[in-house]
């Protein structure tokens, strides 16, 4: 593997100093910590303690009640399903367009860096600027484009949406990474008798465990959190979480029940978290072997 | 036709030629050194043999069959990398099969294939690590070990000691023509380093500026350089250099320069130079066959014994190398251990004039 | 519009093959009642469907009062794969109306009679070319005010009547130290405030000439300069707090006692019962000072979108089982609004549902039915904008009532 | 010679292999980016309202859209916006980068709950900030309640301070993603260079401010990119926290896109605005694409 040394720039310094650096890192971590931290404790109040003024203080009767209601009782539409389904239809969106866009982010880095051709920057540039389309204006376009293919309302067609939009920040994460990939290996396998995929396989993939963490994080992230997407190009049978924890929170003209929100809220967002703290600690050493480089 | 033709091979990035038509043959069994300084384009030409870098124009071909356009692994070509390129993921074992695990040998044969290697190169402890474990000559004897299992038609070698500390890489040396000689397979081989040309090779091409300067055996290589280029690049330390003019008495031809102190001296030149006479020149003389009276070459039929002052002397334990001046540049003699010699002395230095070459200072080839 | 119309039946036909869309006997609706309350109303009209063997598939997708659902269709008609029936508003029926993407219900209502018992102003929205298009369920009025009955008690205030008596209540309530106005900051209850003032300051006609016709005399006239300085009035009486805050949270202020009155339709009065409160006894409705006898409103449709040039059964069969008097009853008990036909019996509705229904019933009759300019009902979505930026900018203080006058005909001009 | 013929086929295809398993993306790219892209820019031109329509208006939406106060609001907010996310996320990252690379005890714990905001949406966390900013219920009310009466918050009901809530909020999200990114910027600085530094005598503050940050460079870009890119895009941001106000004030080009285009149907504008933001970006990626690509080669 690329050797990849913990050298921590660390210098040496007094015990005021380190306990000003604690210190700050603490408070910090307070900061990123509070919004959610609402979150928990409001999801375990009686919505009168929520509605009485009590928002910002910790429940005085714990209570799990809403988030068994958000979780399979609470109305998202019609039915009083609770977010369960949708989180199902929002899990098989997202785990084959995760790994579609990774798998040819890294088929598309591994060519524009190991076997490059006359145009390769060019190609790589209209990749990389397409991560910045502002995603309001493909909305009608794709629509008819999904319709053409006959994708509408499908998971499929989200699939592909996401694949698309997606693609750009792939192949700059892999694009990077191959580039630090040292090109010998890729010699010594084609005289080995190694063709383009078997390379691919045998020699690169295996030693893109970190970059593909990045990958699939980043790309997690974004397709799990998708609401403009998900709303428009899925019909009653596929739309995703976040749609439905909009309906759940976004309700016109009815009753909040607030603790339900948060406690949707919260299911929404435990896979991401998850992939981040399971994940997390291949993400610096990802962005350190390969996008960090630039 | 030979084992392996290089015929008229050229090399260019868009306008820009690296490598202007190269011509060279090896026959089976011999051991090619291309050396020269880094960007004269030795690793394109072994690149190009190998497959990896398309021929331009000309053709390479093993074996009578032409290679151009061939896919590298169907060339039957093995290559060692300078960075011996190992596969960080697989183990030892893995990475020396496989090539062969590609060229859908069976596993039973592989394994034998890898048995046999590893006992070679007696890497057997080995072959269960993965390649970050190992020392950098590990490495070394692994990549060897990956291109030998193969049995090539020809061995590729890119700089493959240029990684090695001092100790190891001549360890390296004396392994790798054991190698050769044991099983005389047909080698070419990359490097910078004059040593390893002339220590390995059988052939050595010197290449400079994307053209082959000299091709020929060591020996001719050292002894009969074709220019200027090759006699410097050549040889450590390098071959003294001195302006001289050519002077033609009779038959005989004289070089004329002057000592430390400016004082004039003429050394006898051996072959007979027409038309010459009063002509500027470059007489060149390895540092060996300028040495103490005593430390002189008995066999050499013309010894020319020249007194001059001392100005750096550099006990090498073996020999020792003494600094003066001719022609007002530095030359360095190769004097025995004990010689007589002190800085700013005067030591009479013997010219062994049966080694020594002259060049045209304009056109830098050899004049005789 | 002809041609669009076959296009998108091409592409619907085109993507039949492949999508697997509602079994013939389906319905999918598309709609953003979402909370507890709607859904539950819906569910009657689910229920009804499955009665008669046609499934209901749902679509929900809420935000913005419906925005978000209106973005959802275009991209889903856009695409050929337009929902059977879809929950609209006002002036976006009108619009796809005119793109020729809505279905004919001229049968269905023939045969149930809707252009007897539909009010003609609710009619003009769901009504194009003499076409039925959409069937309504509820007619909401917006110009309710919502009053906690105990604060105003406590101070001495009566239920006011005219501007003057509402702006003596508000400096009472402000000298004993209540919040006199519950209010969140968010431009659609800017404009629904303003609605009401501007129905009070400029008077029926006005209001017609104005947000209707869209007449620059009218929207740059002095009246118009009496609301937004009575606006101005109203702004120094929310609490600081006000700006972005919900609706509901607006409410609650008035629920709790910590203000007075709410500016609200009469969605609001959800969150009163379901706090436990009772019309007439713990909190009172009634129609903003100067407003008694108008009504504006806004209504929720479906529209049924077209599936081939005719009306299919199912969606006949829903818009009738909408229209349906047991249905709107049922329904609008539960979301505080009140029928689209004035035919149906009051008798399950509370004392603000039937004072509702007798003043929708008493305002279409004389001709003082409008069509809410804040939601949608008085002119398209374009232009209503454009009066909400301008409505929200002059009340968060950006300017003053002379510029937002002059703003408000700029604003309309650009947008027209 | 026939054999030759043979194997040729095998490395012309494998000439091929690269191009052809690149294309199906390039191609999706070119059609659903760019071929999109040229849809707008035409659509710019129409009188589209609430779907696309083809009737030609020239520059008409244009003109009206500069006319608009509210698309003014919303660049200059962009500025505002972008300027002071970019700069204090980086500025934050770097600095709990910084340090958390001197052998702090828990980094694994803190590093994790610094990046964790990033798997965030502002559906998620958009009601739980806008709590925490109201003055009536979040952080001024605590601490009032803590006995601190002066303490004073109320940014976000206020036009002229509202952006700088959104602002918080944002960097809130992402500054922990820019501080992994400079993470691994300082664990691939060369320890030696450190050495050599400290001996020639350089302070802690030199030896950061003169020879490892300026080796941070491929972390400032790579930060600048993803940091601009979702100043771009932010929209859920602000119509989680303020959506748009109070009044307009916190209007973004994001978010006046999305309003023209769908709920006021005037596509035509909303198109207009499109093009402009695309204008924008491309007149800021470009040249950066440009350098990296061309120091690549």
């Amino acid at each position: 593997m690329m050797a990849i040394a913990s050298t921590d720039t660390a210098i040496r310094s007094g015990r005021v100093t380190r306990t000003f650096l604690y210190l700050v890192l603490l408070l910090f971590a307070l900061f990123y910590l509070l919004p959610f931290a609402i979150m928990v404790m409001n999801s375990m109040k009686p919505l009168d303690e929520i509605t009485g003024g009590n928002m910002m203080a910790f429940p005085t009767d714990w209570t799990l009640e809403p988030w068994r209601k958000a979780w399979s009782e609470a109305q998202v539409g019609v039915d009083a399903t609770g977010l369960r389904p949708y989180f199902y239809n929002s899990l098989i969106m997202a785990i084959p367009a995760v790994m579609l866009s990774t798998f040819f982010g890294a088929l598309n880095g591994y060519v524009l860096t190991k076997w490059q051709f006359r145009g390769h920057n060019i190609v790589f540039g209209l990749l990389l600027f397409s991560c910045f389309i502002p995603f309001q204006i493909v909305l009608i376009p794709m629509a008819r484009m999904l319709g053409i293919f006959g994708l509408a309302g499908s998971t499929g067609g989200l699939i592909l949406v996401h694949f698309v939009y997606g693609i750009g920040f792939t192949t700059l994460y892999f694009r990077n990474y191959y580039a630090a990939f040292p090109t010998e290996l890729i010699r010594a396998a084609q005289i080995d008798g190694a063709g383009f995929f078997r390379i691919f396989w045998r020699i690169l993939l295996p030693s893109s465990g970190p970059i593909i963490a990045v990958s699939f994080i980043w790309q997690f992230t974004n397709i799990w959190n998708d609401f403009l997407f998900g709303a428009s190009f899925a019909d009653f049978s596929s739309q995703p979480m976040t749609v439905a924890l909009n309906n759940l929170v976004q309700s016109s003209t009815g009753v909040k029940e607030y603790n339900v929100h948060f406690a949707g809220a919260i299911y929404a967002a435990i896979p991401t978290l998850l992939v981040y703290i399971v994940a997390g600690r291949y993400f610096v050493r990802g962005l350190m072997a390969g996008s960090v480089k630039g | 036709m030979g084992f392996l033709d290089i015929r008229n091979a050229t090399k260019a990035y868009g306008s820009v030629q690296v490598l202007h038509e190269v011509d060279i043959t090896v026959e089976e069994g011999e051991f090619l050194v291309l050396v020269g300084p880094s960007g004269c384009g030795k690793s394109t030409l072994l690149n190009m043999i190998a497959g990896l870098e398309d021929i331009t124009s000309g053709e390479i071909s093993i074996k009578g069959q032409p290679m151009n356009g061939v896919h590298p692994s169907k060339r039957n070509i093995a290559m060692v990398f300078q960075s011996y390129a190992l596969y960080p993921n697989m183990t030892v074992g893995q990475n020396i099969t496989f090539g062969l695990e590609m060229h859908g040998v069976p596993k039973t044969k592989r394994d034998q294939a890898m048995a046999d290697v590893a006992k070679l190169l007696q890497i057997e402890p080995l072959l269960a690590r993965k390649p970050g474990q190992l020392s950098g000559g590990q490495r070394q004897r692994v990549a060897m070990g990956r291109a030998l299992v193969r049995n090539p038609d020809v061995f590729l070698f890119d700089e493959p000691l240029s990684n090695l500390d001092a100790k190891l890489r001549v360890d390296m040396r004396t392994e790798i023509k054991k190698l050769h000689q044991k099983l005389g397979t047909t080698i070419v081989y990359v490097t910078h380093d004059q040593i390893e040309a002339m220590t390995l090779s059988t052939r050595i091409a010197v290449m400079n500026g994307g053209y082959v300067q000299q091709l020929g055996t060591p020996k001719e290589i050292y002894d009969n350089p074709a220019n200027l280029f090759v006699a410097t690049f050549m040889g450590s330390p390098s071959m003294n250099l001195i302006d001289v003019t050519l002077r033609v008495e009779g038959n005989s031809v004289f070089a004329d320069t002057t000592d430390a102190k400016g004082a004039r001296i003429s050394l006898p030149i051996n072959a007979s130079v027409n038309g010459l006479d009063g002509k500027n020149a470059i007489l060149g003389l390895r540092p060996e066959a300028l040495t103490d009276v005593d430390g002189s070459d008995a066999r050499a039929t013309q010894i020319a014994h020249v007194p001059n002052e001392v100005t750096v002397t550099e006990p090498a334990g073996s020999d020792t190398f003494v600094t003066t001046s001719f022609g007002g540049k530095d030359c360095v003699a190769r004097m025995r251990a004990d010689a007589d010699a002190k800085p700013g002395e005067r030591v009479t230095f013997a010219f062994n004039m049966d080694k020594a070459v002259l060049f045209d200072p304009e056109t830098e080839a050899r004049i005789a | 519009m002809a041609q669009l119309k076959t296009k998108i039946a091409t592409l619907m036909v085109a993507t039949a093959l492949t999508t697997a869309p509602a079994l013939a006997e389906d319905v999918e609706v598309l709609h953003w009642w979402t909370s507890g309350g709607e859904a539950a109303a819906l569910n009657v009209l689910k229920g009804d469907l499955e009665t008669q063997g046609i499934g209901w598939q749902d679509m929900p997708v809420a935000g913005g009062g419906g925005e978000a659902a209106m973005t959802v269709l275009r991209a889903r008609v856009t695409s050929g794969n337009a929902p059977t029936a879809v929950q609209m508003l006002g002036f976006d029926i009108l619009d796809w109306a005119d793109q020729g993407a809505l279905a004919d219900l001229n049968s269905v209502a023939a045969e149930q009679g809707w252009d007897a018992v539909v009010p003609e102003a609710l009619q003009a929205f769901a009504k194009v070319d003499g076409k039925w298009v959409s069937a309504p369920v509820n007619v909401h009025s917006t110009n309710w005010v919502w009053a906690n009955k105990a604060v105003l008690d406590s101070n001495g205030i009566a239920v006011p009547t005219t501007w003057d008596e509402f702006a003596a209540a508000v400096d009472a309530l402000s000298a004993a130290g209540v919040t006199p106005i519950a209010h969140g900051g968010q431009a659609w209850q800017d404009a629904t405030v303003f609605d009401a003032v501007a129905m009070g300051a400029l008077g029926p006609d006005g209001y017609k000439a104005a947000f209707i016709d869209l007449d620059e005399d009218a929207l740059g006239g002095d009246a118009m300069k009496t609301a937004f300085e009575r606006m101005e009035f109203i702004r120094a009486n929310v609490d600081e707090n006000f700006s972005g805050r919900d609706w509901n949270l607006a409410t609650a202020m008035v629920i709790n006692g910590e203000a007075g009155f709410q500016m609200m339709g009469d969605w609001a009065k959800g969150e009163f019962l379901s706090a436990g409160k009772t019309p007439g006894d713990d909190f009172l409705c009634f129609r903003f000072p100067g407003t008694e006898n108008q009504v504006t409103f806004n209504a929720d449709q479906f529209a049924m979108f077209d599936q081939g040039g005719t009306v299919s059964a199912e969606q006949a069969a829903l818009a009738s089982a909408i229209l349906s008097p047991s249905f709107q009853s049922a329904f609008n008990v539960v979301k505080g609004s009140v029928p689209a036909r004035t035919d149906v019996s009051d008798a399950d509705f509370d004392a603000c549902g039937k004072q509702g229904m007798k003043d929708l019933a008493a305002a279409a009759a004389s001709g003082n039915l409008f069509g809410s300019m804040a939601h949608g009902h008085a002119n398209p979505a374009s232009i209503k904008n454009a009066m909400y930026d301008v409505i929200t900018a002059h009340f968060n203080g950006e300017y003053d009532a002379e510029t937002a006058v002059s703003e408000l005909v700029d604003a309309v001009s650009i947008a027209k | 010679m026939a054999d030759t013929a043979q194997v040729d086929l095998r490395t012309r295809l494998q000439n091929w292999l690269p191009k052809l398993v690149l294309a199906p993306s390039f191609a999706m790219v070119l059609l659903f980016v760019y071929g999109f892209i040229a849809f707008t820019v035409y659509l710019s031109f129409t009188d589209s309202r609430i779907l696309p329509s083809y009737g030609w208006v020239g520059l008409e939406n244009y003109e009206k859209l500069f006319r608009l106060r509210h698309w003014k609001i919303a660049v200059s907010n962009l500025a505002v916006f972008a300027i002071l996310y970019i700069g204090i996320s980086s500025l934050i990252g770097l600095m709990l980068a910084i340090f958390l690379d001197q052998k702090i005890r828990i980094e694994g714990a803190l590093r994790t709950v610094y990046l964790y905001p990033m798997a965030l949406s502002f559906i998620v966390t958009g009601t739980a900030w806008k709590w925490l900013l109201d003055p009536g219920i979040g952080l001024e009310h605590t601490m009032h309640l803590w006995g601190w009466t002066t303490f004073s918050f109320d940014w976000i009901k206020n036009s002229d301070y509202a952006i700088y809530t959104v602002v918080l909020a944002a960097v809130w999200q992402s500054s922990g993603f820019a501080m992994a990114m400079f993470l691994a910027g300082l664990r691939g600085i060369d320890n030696e260079i450190l050495k050599a530094a400290q001996m020639d005598g350089a302070s802690n503050w030199q030896l950061y401010r003169r020879i490892i940050i300026p080796q941070l460079r491929p972390a400032f870009l790579s930060a600048f990119v993803i940091l601009s890119h979702l100043a771009i895009k932010s929209y859920d941001l602000v119509i989680a926290l303020t959506g748009g106000g109070p009044g307009r004030a916190t209007e973004l080009p994001a978010t006046f896109m999305y309003s023209y285009t769908f709920t006021r149907n005037q596509m035509g504008i909303g198109a207009s605005s499109a093009v402009i933001m695309l204008i924008t970006i491309a007149a800021i990626m470009v040249p950066y694409l440009y350098a990296e690509l061309k120091e690549k080669k």
